[in-house]
């Protein structure tokens, strides 16, 4: 009986809340706490700052093409090549968006799907189709979509609880015969938002927003699927090869890693609880848990946060390591492949090669594209860092090998490795 | 465990012999301080002794081991007692555990207590299936 | 995380026991529990009773060259080619040290150090030199050398107390800079293993048994160390490479995992406490944890034995895979350098292609050699993998580019790669 009493949730009722209010600062007259919270995402640390607590994150929009200029080379030919930012947090969602240059002002309502707590009634009125097919401009001029991520993302209105608004997850979640209506709460700590932080395509010319998870959350069974479904974002302009685009799987690393294992869900690390003289009430300044190691971790971790903050640095250090060696292998196979086709090789000479590259960069881009350094799953970030390696490596020795089988000649060395375990 | 099963199995068929069993051990292991609050009744076993001292170095150390391991509600309260004390000697009898766990029920009682306490704290959250509250606050009652 | 242990110990003592008896039956008398569990070490379960618990480790001495046929090629020259087998129970040391036809009866005394509780004494009496200079032939026959690892190797007699008996490790530990004698009483449930199951190498032609540990525990300083010093266990029969063999680097493993820096010893997990009829006493049965998770491992963890052998069987099924793939690697590297000797090449075209197959085999080797298929370190490695994949991936490529930059020309194709995670 202690359950009802205390999953019964005691707030002071001051106004009605309509289901899929997209303005937070309606919700505020009822939850202040939760609201000041939220504003506050809209604090960018700059680097500098941010340095004090880690080295991979953080919430100052940055441009990830000035720091890694090989990104400029790896995704040549995709938008991700023109503009592509480190992540900040939810306030900017919309704001980010329309201001990225990626597709300018071409971008389909597709891209609107994760920016703004407008979708769930504009879906629930016209339908997630619609939604993807009208173009995001037309969204904001005639449908007025203003508000960023917000309240009526996760929230049921009436009752507080957590719930989903993105037909895109429950849709993939039963097509793995999961069903949603039976997830815990605590499950539904994850799954709010695995609506948003998950690896997602286009399916078809309507572009309909698509998980790729029928095979299993696992890079290999993503990459699977999508090598069975024959898909492909864009072809590699350097390699001529087709490439897949891989995009936050925050959801799908976590999934294999061991805090999954033990239940400890997002909003655990993210969303801690914060005791504001003596009630509890959950963080809503949603940011990086360095920044907040006590309420994050050591409640359940009862080491210094000293130590805890030096065990992420040294599992994100050790990803970071892997990661730089294999952004240089799949360097070396692009170079591979554009010597041997300067040497005359033909497609059909070059078509393993090209498949090779494609399955290097989908397992490094998902380590690249994943937001926590490796962290949420560290051993396993660490296993398709090494696989991406040996196929990026192959990819090369291939296209070497076209050349030794014709006896061709040429000059190039290959991509110098300037890597700290290179003795 | 094939003596837990025999166990059982009297406990149906024996009720008599059982009782005077368990009375005869509950006395010998000096169960009848069981029924105390005092802490210290709970380290005439040796098995005790780790969280005894754990116990003490912990934030709850001013929190009696009933206060957290006996449903503190009029009725239950006794019962409970009564079937934890007959647990116990039997283990004591035949059992040997070599790592003490939490039964499913002494898991419940432990909740129900946390929140007995801390109601007021939680008022303004939501409580959660799935996870206990020592899941988070490892090592609250025993700062292992 | 430190348990709590019992202060002093209380004991009825029966007998006086010299210090650095050799025989553990004279220590039986005051230490019956310990001397039964220790003869349990003697249980060799063959794999199929094994598999009840784990995969990869287990007490049946198989042949590890009958089990990855791949291991006669890659120790091609070394003695480890012709007979090399799981290790079993301490009981088994001098036994299988005897049998084995590594270096047939050729054996120096170094071999015994690690082998029998004769050694303390033995050096006490005649230094280390002595003892590694003294064919094993000898210390058998003249010097009556016939019990195994045993209590003295371990033990103060008249303390009980666990105390360093091989000058080895103390030597290295001091080079560091470490103090063994403010050594803690945990540090040392540790220590006392490191004194064996650790990387070592013979110094000079007297055979000077020596950790190469001055620039640190990692592989990549001990990688570091040995190029240095110059050092080579052999020369690659098929390569041609100079090679470094590694053994059994548990400690090394372990002291970079997260074990480690919660400060969890060995005996904690392989010598766990038992309560025999409510006294705590330490399982001197020595083996893996697999078996005897509720004692080795719910004492700290809170989830159920079930969940416990998974995690581990899934971090090392994650190892193995990498383990795999830059065996493969390691085995192309080979054959690609071949095929340049084969067309010609000079030592002077393949010295960098030799060098990269020196650190790739390093490198696997550590993960290979070390016994807990990386649970001791997951992430660690894992990396490490990785790292060897890219320099043998490197070795392989650099023979190619011999051809190419010579226009020579060659028809094999690389060897297959059969993997789960190929597509
Ligand atoms: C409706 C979509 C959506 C949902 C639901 C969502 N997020 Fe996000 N999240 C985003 C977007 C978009 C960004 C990037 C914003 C930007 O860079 O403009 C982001 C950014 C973040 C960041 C980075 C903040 C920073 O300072 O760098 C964190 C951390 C984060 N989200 C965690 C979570 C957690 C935890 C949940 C669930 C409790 C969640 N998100 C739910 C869309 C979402
Ligand atoms: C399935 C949800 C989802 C969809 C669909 C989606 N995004 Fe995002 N977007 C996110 C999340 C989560 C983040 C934050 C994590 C990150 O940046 O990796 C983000 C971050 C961003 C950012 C800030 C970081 C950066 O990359 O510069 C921009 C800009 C952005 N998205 C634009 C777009 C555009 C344009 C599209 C359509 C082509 C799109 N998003 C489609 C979920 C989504
Ligand atoms: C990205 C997802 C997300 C967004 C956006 C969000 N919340 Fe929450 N909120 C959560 C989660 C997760 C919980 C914890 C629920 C649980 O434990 O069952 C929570 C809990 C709450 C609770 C219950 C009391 C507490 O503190 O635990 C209130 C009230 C609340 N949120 C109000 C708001 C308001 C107001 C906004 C908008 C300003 C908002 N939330 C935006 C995810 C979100
Ligand atoms: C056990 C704690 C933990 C859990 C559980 C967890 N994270 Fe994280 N997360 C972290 C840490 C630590 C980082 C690294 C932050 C950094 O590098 O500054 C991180 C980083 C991130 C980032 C980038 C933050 C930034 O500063 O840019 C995002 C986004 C994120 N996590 C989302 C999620 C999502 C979504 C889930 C659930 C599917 C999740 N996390 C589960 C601890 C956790
Ligand atoms: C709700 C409880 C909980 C929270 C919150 C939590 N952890 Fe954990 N953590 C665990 C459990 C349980 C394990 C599994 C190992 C074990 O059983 O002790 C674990 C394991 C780990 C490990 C080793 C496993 C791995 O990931 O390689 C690290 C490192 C770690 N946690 C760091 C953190 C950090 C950093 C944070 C905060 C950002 C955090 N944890 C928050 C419960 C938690
Ligand atoms: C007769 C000796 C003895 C005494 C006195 C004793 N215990 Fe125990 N207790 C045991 C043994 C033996 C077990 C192991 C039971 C098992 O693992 O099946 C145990 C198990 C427990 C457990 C975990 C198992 C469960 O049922 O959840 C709790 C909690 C516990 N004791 C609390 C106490 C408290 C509180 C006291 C004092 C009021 C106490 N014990 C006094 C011997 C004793
Ligand atoms: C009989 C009443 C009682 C019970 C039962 C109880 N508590 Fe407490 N708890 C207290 C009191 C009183 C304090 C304040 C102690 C202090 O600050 O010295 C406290 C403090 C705390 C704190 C803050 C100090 C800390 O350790 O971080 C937490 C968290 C807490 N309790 C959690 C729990 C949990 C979880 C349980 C159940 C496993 C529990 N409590 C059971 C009375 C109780
Ligand atoms: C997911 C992890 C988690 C769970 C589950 C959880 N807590 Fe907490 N709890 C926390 C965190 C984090 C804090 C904030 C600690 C701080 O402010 O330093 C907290 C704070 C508290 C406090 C206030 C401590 C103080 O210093 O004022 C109490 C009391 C408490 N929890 C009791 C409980 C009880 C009772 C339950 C079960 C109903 C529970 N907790 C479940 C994580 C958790
Ligand atoms: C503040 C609440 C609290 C107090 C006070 C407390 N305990 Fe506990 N006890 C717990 C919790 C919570 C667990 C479960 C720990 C877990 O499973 O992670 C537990 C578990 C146990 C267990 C099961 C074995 C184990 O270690 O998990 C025993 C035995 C036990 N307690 C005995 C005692 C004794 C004896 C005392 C008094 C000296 C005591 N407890 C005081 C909360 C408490
Ligand atoms: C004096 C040398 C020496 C010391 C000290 C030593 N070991 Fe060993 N250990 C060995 C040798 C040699 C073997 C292999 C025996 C064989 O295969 O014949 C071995 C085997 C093992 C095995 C494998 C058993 C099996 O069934 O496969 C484990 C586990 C082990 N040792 C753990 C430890 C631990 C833990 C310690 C310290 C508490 C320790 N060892 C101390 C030399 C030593
Ligand atoms: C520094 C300590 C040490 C030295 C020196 C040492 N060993 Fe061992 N030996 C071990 C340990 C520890 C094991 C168990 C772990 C393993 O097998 O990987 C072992 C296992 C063995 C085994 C059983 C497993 C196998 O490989 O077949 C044999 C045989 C063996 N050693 C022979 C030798 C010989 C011959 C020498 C000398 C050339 C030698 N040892 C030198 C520590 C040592
Ligand atoms: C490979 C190392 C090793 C060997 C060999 C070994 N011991 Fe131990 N022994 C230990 C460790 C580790 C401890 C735990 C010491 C501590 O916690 O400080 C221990 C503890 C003990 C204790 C203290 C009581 C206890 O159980 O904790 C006794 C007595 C003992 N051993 C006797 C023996 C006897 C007799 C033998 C020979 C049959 C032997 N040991 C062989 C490593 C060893
Ligand atoms: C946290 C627990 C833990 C610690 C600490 C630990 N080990 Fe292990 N060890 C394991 C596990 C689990 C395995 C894998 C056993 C298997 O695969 O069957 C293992 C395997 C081994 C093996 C091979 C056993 C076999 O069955 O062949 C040896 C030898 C070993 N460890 C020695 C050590 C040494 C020496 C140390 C300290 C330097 C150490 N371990 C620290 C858990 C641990
Ligand atoms: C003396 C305490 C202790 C023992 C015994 C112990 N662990 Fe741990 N274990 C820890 C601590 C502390 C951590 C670090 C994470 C945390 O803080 O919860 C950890 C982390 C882990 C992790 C995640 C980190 C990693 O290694 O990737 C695994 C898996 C794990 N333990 C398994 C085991 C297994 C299996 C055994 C038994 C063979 C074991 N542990 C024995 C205390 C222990
Ligand atoms: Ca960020
Ligand atoms: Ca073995």
């Amino acid at each position: 009986f202690e359950r009802q009493q205390e999953a019964r949730l005691m707030y002071l009722k001051i106004t009605d809340i309509p289901e899929g209010e997209p303005d937070p600062a309606v919700w505020k007259v009822n939850f202040p706490r939760q609201y000041e919270a939220y504003l506050k995402t809209m604090r960018t640390s700059e680097m500098i700052q941010y340095s004090r607590w880690g080295r991979y994150g953080g919430s100052e929009a940055f441009s990830k093409l000035d720091k890694h200029p090989n990104y400029v080379r790896l995704f040549a030919g995709h938008p991700f090549s023109v503009d592509y930012r480190e992540e900040t947090g939810h306030m900017f969602t919309l704001r980010d968006m329309l201001a990225s240059q990626r597709l300018g002002d071409q971008k389909p309502g597709a891209c609107m799907a994760c920016k703004s707590s407008h979708v769930p009634n504009f879906v629930r009125q016209y339908g997630a189709e619609t939604l993807y097919k009208t173009p995001v401009k037309e969204l904001v001029e005639q449908h007025g979509f203003k508000h960023p991520v917000s309240c009526a993302d996760c929230h049921n209105a009436q009752t507080m609880e957590l719930q989903i608004t993105r037909v895109t997850f429950a849709e993939a979640m039963s097509r793995r015969g999961i069903d949603l209506s039976t997830a815990t709460r605590q499950e539904m700590r994850s799954y709010v938002c695995a609506q948003c932080h998950s690896e997602y395509y286009f399916k078809g010319k309507d572009r309909y927003l698509t998980f790729p998870w029928d095979k299993g959350l696992s890079v290999d069974s993503i990459a699977a699927y999508y090598d069975a479904y024959g898909f492909s974002d864009w072809t590699h302009a350097e390699s001529k090869a087709p490439m897949v685009k891989i995009q936050h799987p925050e959801f799908e690393l976590w999934s294999t890693g061991l805090h999954a294992r033990a239940n400890v869900s997002c909003a655990d690390c993210h969303m801690p609880y914060r005791s504001e003289g003596g009630i509890k009430v959950t963080d809503h300044w949603i940011r990086t848990p360095l920044a907040n190691l006590t309420n994050a971790c050591l409640t359940c971790h009862r080491q210094s946060e000293q130590e805890m903050r030096e065990r992420v640095l040294q599992m994100q250090d050790r990803t970071y390591s892997l990661l730089t060696r294999a952004e240089h292998a799949i360097i070396s196979a692009i170079d591979g492949v554009k010597a041997a086709l300067a040497a005359g090789a033909t497609d059909a000479d070059l078509k393993e090669a090209r498949r090779l590259h494609r399955q290097a960069q989908v397992r490094w881009d998902f380590i690249s594209a994943e937001n926590s350094m490796g962290f949420h799953s560290s051993q396993e970030a660490a296993r398709m860092l090494g696989d991406a390696i040996d196929y990026a490596r192959q990819a090369e020795l291939e296209a070497y090998k076209v050349l030794t089988r014709r006896g061709m000649r040429t000059q190039r060395s290959s991509y110098p490795i300037n890597d700290r375990n290179n003795p | 465990m094939t003596l837990r099963s025999l166990f059982g199995a009297l406990l149906i068929v024996l009720p008599g012999i059982v009782v005077g069993l368990s009375g005869y051990t509950f006395y010998y292991a000096r169960g009848y301080s069981y029924l105390l609050d005092d802490p210290q009744a709970c380290i005439n076993c040796h098995v005790m002794r780790d969280n005894h001292i754990a116990w003490g170095v912990s934030s709850h150390r001013n929190v009696t081991c009933n206060g957290c391991h006996v449903p503190h509600h009029p009725i239950t309260q006794w019962y409970a007692k009564a079937e934890s004390g007959i647990r116990h000697s039997y283990v004591f009898t035949f059992d040997n555990p070599q790592v003490l766990r939490l039964s499913p029920s002494g898991e419940r009682t432990v909740e129900a207590n946390c929140i007995r306490c801390h109601a007021s704290t939680l008022s303004a959250v939501f409580h959660r299936e799935g996870v206990r509250c020592f899941d988070c606050h490892r090592g609250v009652g025993h700062a292992f």
